[in-house]
């Protein structure tokens, strides 16, 4: 039996079993970059990490507090030019897995970071778009990873700053955008894929211990639930242990866990 | 061949009221020196491009240096808002700014076309996106061979670009080392460039393909030990990240802010003077 | 992951009559070694890319392995003609050869372009010349913004690109040092990537900002000591330049260069062969 | 007094001298590699020597063969992508002079290196463009250097390469590129300017013992000569010991004097 864990480490945990091993993964600050570093340190050691400040094949033994942070260069196979991260790295091609973070999404999975309410007269300006528009176009598939409420996920985005499925169905693949999109949305209750056909995200699994009502209050629109729904196998001690040893040293190198932000 | 001479000089000569300025650096060798000195000589309506603004810009922003803002990404890393840049955008404090805003993969690239001499770069961007209907900078054109629309984006020239850097001889050759960035690209795009070191040394032991700016592609070399404080220099000293989270209340509020710059940049006659004075109340608490 | 093999199977897998192939290194590291093995194995209808066609193209020329070429710079560095691309060119010997002609920043621009994932590159080039007039795929189009006239070129986009380097590591990481040329761009611009080596080393021993090809962007590596004479490969050997003079007088006539190839390449199992049976050649004379 | 020197020396001499210390210059392989060396060995020691390989501030002892030989990398301030050379050093601006080579010039300061005869049916064909079309088209200004005669300096060229004054007068300026053309060609018997207005290539200074008439032999259309045609100064003492020292050291590392291609 395992011991307790909380509904962030769940997040974090069934996150990082999405990175198969030696997959090349365009990682954001914060929690992907959580997630991807423990699937490094778990199930997938050879995943290659790709920060956008250029270090390609990074190997942190701390969660890093910038996008730039030295250890990123230092455990690098290659530090390169930001200019070459996007333009060789990313938009060639060779990207498997953007791994980003939101501050909304919707049910297309498409992702707002700018602002909100308008664009002219903002209620809260938000950080802006970062890489996230061209990793969202172009890495071959996209993960999310954000923590679920009623003011995360809505129904219409003030913004729409990195695009998912578009308005759904095939308008995706109409844009001409090269990669696939988003294909999981991994928050702290449940796992979201989209369906088939309308490329709607559904719950496809909940969390240990969550019921649907708790999605259904947490979610801005009407979600719905796969015909089977699954249940998130448990963090197993392996990724606990590992997780929280990279977060206490995270916090004994930083003062502090790593941004979640 | 560039000057090797004080950042006040640099600054003086080479920044003028109403210029279009990049302080590039990526997380590691932010020139905040820079951003000190051009406070300290209050500069005024500046366009500050930059793809991160982090603190150096939400100093300036905060000090009235600015009138626009060119940017892909604008936040405290790890710790959260920018408060003067969004008082500013937000409030029109202490003065209204215009923002035009991109992406990460669209300045990186705008920043490659300037170096290179051209007008204007090309990506794959933006499909789907809504930045294009509120910057009508960013344009869409067909390729010529494919039929494929692509986006089309202005290329950055800055008037003067400063960076900061570990290393330059005493001819003014310079070299970078770790995250890169798009500081090269930045210093090659702009008419002026101005380039603060942590130190002046006789030989750059540079491997052949490091990253070297030539003197003569520098308009001015100022060593600031310590420049790119509370950012990092590889090899020389890391981030302080205690700095960054400091810095939250202090921008937090108007007048926190405003003492904090008359007494910490208005207060002090260089960098040198800044940091003794910071390590003494770092001290004193 | 890259695999490491020998360079037969990886041409004998990753080469096919008909593909589009690029061997790059720009005067250092050409990868002679796969030109052979190329030849050897008698691939047919290859579209060569490369923009010093050099003593290898002449080579595969004349040995009856292209159907088109697609360069920018066709001579033998130094010395002079080379002789089985004119002759191919001129008279269609082996057989006829299609030629495709651009600039030296036309193509380094489209391997960029190719290896940036973008179906064309767009430089300030040709305006006054006439090589658009013989080249239809150097097209014209006007920045969306200044309405400056720029040319379009389509980016190469090889089948498989073959290169030269001095070491990779047990994963099959890559490093290239000294004269870079337009190798990673090529690499990155293919489908499939060969990479021949130097030498197969515990620990790259890279500087942080070396010019490393990762080994999940590469196909396959092989190792082959001094795989790129009569080029150079920096740190290991110099330049052949005698081997450049000697070429001419052997290229120059059909037969000679017939019997040579027989000679050395084809009566040959492998390039430490054909090295040995070289140099003992050499000390004969 | 001088000793004896040959109008070859002669000719890189005088081209050597049109290179001013600290000028920033893209050299060509063979003779303009030969000129700009020597002005960097004797009256510019700054002179900042750019090869299209990828080497910026090459300092070479002996006379590069190729274009990318291993000395050049060596002795270089930085070793950068053929590509970046052509992108942010040249197409950026940079170049202060661009210094050519040719096979043909006419009398505007274009230059063929692609074929004589038809393009399709070549009577001759050359080596092609390499980097002389942005050379001859950024460079802020570009110096000329080749053998004078009949066959060199034609009326008209079967292939325009790399444009220099176009069809004259303000034909390059309306072309809208960016340097100003060829300011100079350097034989070995004379030297050449662009005629204000016209930007006709006229002799403005023959070297040593050469006649106006070897000079009318030796090109192909009908030149013409400016008012003041100076006498080309004859090589200095230090010039010829420094050409020669160059020469001869090229000869014992490569077995060769350097490739005049």
């Amino acid at each position: 039996m395992m011991g307790s864990y909380s509904t962030n480490e769940m997040m974090t945990v069934a996150a990082s079993r999405r990175l198969g091993n030696g997959s090349v993964c365009f990682v954001g600050i914060g929690l992907p970059s959580k997630a991807a570093n423990l699937a490094r340190l778990t199930h997938a050691p050879d995943v290659v990490l790709i920060y956008e400040s250029g270090p390609i094949g990074a190997k942190p033994s701390v969660l890093p507090l910038s996008i730039g942070d030295g250890e990123l260069a230092e455990t690098a196979d290659t530090v390169v030019p930001t200019g070459e991260i996007f333009r060789y790295w990313l938009q060639g091609g060779r990207i498997d897995v953007g791994f980003l973070g939101a501050a909304q999404v919707d049910k297309f999975g498409n992702i707002n970071t700018t602002v909100i309410g308008d664009y002219h007269q903002p209620k809260v300006r938000l950080p802006g778009a970062g890489g996230a528009p061209e990793i969202a176009g172009s890495a071959k598939q996209v993960l999310i990873i954000l923590k679920q409420s009623h003011r995360t996920f809505v129904d219409k985005l003030a913004f729409i700053t990195s695009v998912g499925h578009a308005e759904g169905g095939d308008a995706r693949k109409r844009l001409g955008l090269p990669g696939a999109g988003p294909v999981g949305i991994i928050t702290d209750l449940c796992i979201m894929e989209p369906e088939a056909g309308s490329n709607e995200f559904v719950v496809t699994s909940l969390h240990p211990g969550i019921t649907r009502e708790q999605v259904i209050e947490a979610t801005g629109w009407a979600i719905r639930f796969a015909d089977n729904v699954q249940t998130t196998a448990e963090p197993t001690e392996a990724e606990l242990v590992a997780l929280r040893d990279l977060e206490a040293r995270t916090a004994a190198a930083h003062g502090q866990k790593g941004s979640d932000e | 061949m560039a000057e090797l001479i004080s950042l006040r000089e640099a600054v003086q000569r080479f920044v003028n009221d109403g210029d279009t300025v990049a302080l590039e650096g990526f997380t590691h060798l932010i020139p905040t020196a820079a951003s000190h000195e051009i406070i300290r000589q209050g500069k005024k309506d500046l366009t500050l491009v930059r793809m991160t603004p982090d603190l150096v810009y939400d100093l300036m922003i905060g000090a009235g240096c600015a009138k626009k803002l060119i940017f892909s990404w604008g936040g405290n890393p790890g710790v959260g808002s920018l408060h003067r840049l969004r008082d500013a955008v937000e409030k029109g404090w202490p003065q209204p700014l215009e923002i035009e805003e991109h992406s990460h993969a669209d300045l990186a690239n705008a920043y490659v076309a300037g170096a290179s001499g051209l007008p204007f770069a090309v990506l794959r961007a933006y499909l789907g996106s809504d930045l294009p209907k509120v910057n009508p900078l960013i344009k869409f054109i067909d390729c010529p061979f494919t039929g494929e629309r692509l986006a089309a984006v202005p290329s950055v020239r800055p008037d003067v670009t400063v960076i900061h850097a570990q290393k330059a001889d005493r001819k003014g050759n310079v070299l970078i080392q770790g995250i890169l960035g798009v500081q090269k690209e930045a210093a090659l795009a702009a008419r002026r460039s101005i380039v603060t070191v942590e130190e002046i040394v006789d030989d750059l032991q540079a491997p052949m393909n490091a990253c070297v700016l030539p003197t003569w592609a520098v308009t001015a070399v100022c060593e600031v030990p310590r420049g790119a404080h509370p950012s990092y220099a590889h090899g020389y000293y890391e981030r302080d990240n205690r700095f960054y989270q400091d810095w939250d209340p202090i921008a937090r509020d108007r007048e926190s802010f405003n003492a904090w710059i008359d007494e910490y940049i208005r207060g002090t006659s260089d960098f040198n003077e800044f940091q003794q004075k910071l390590a003494a109340a770092q001290e004193a608490k």
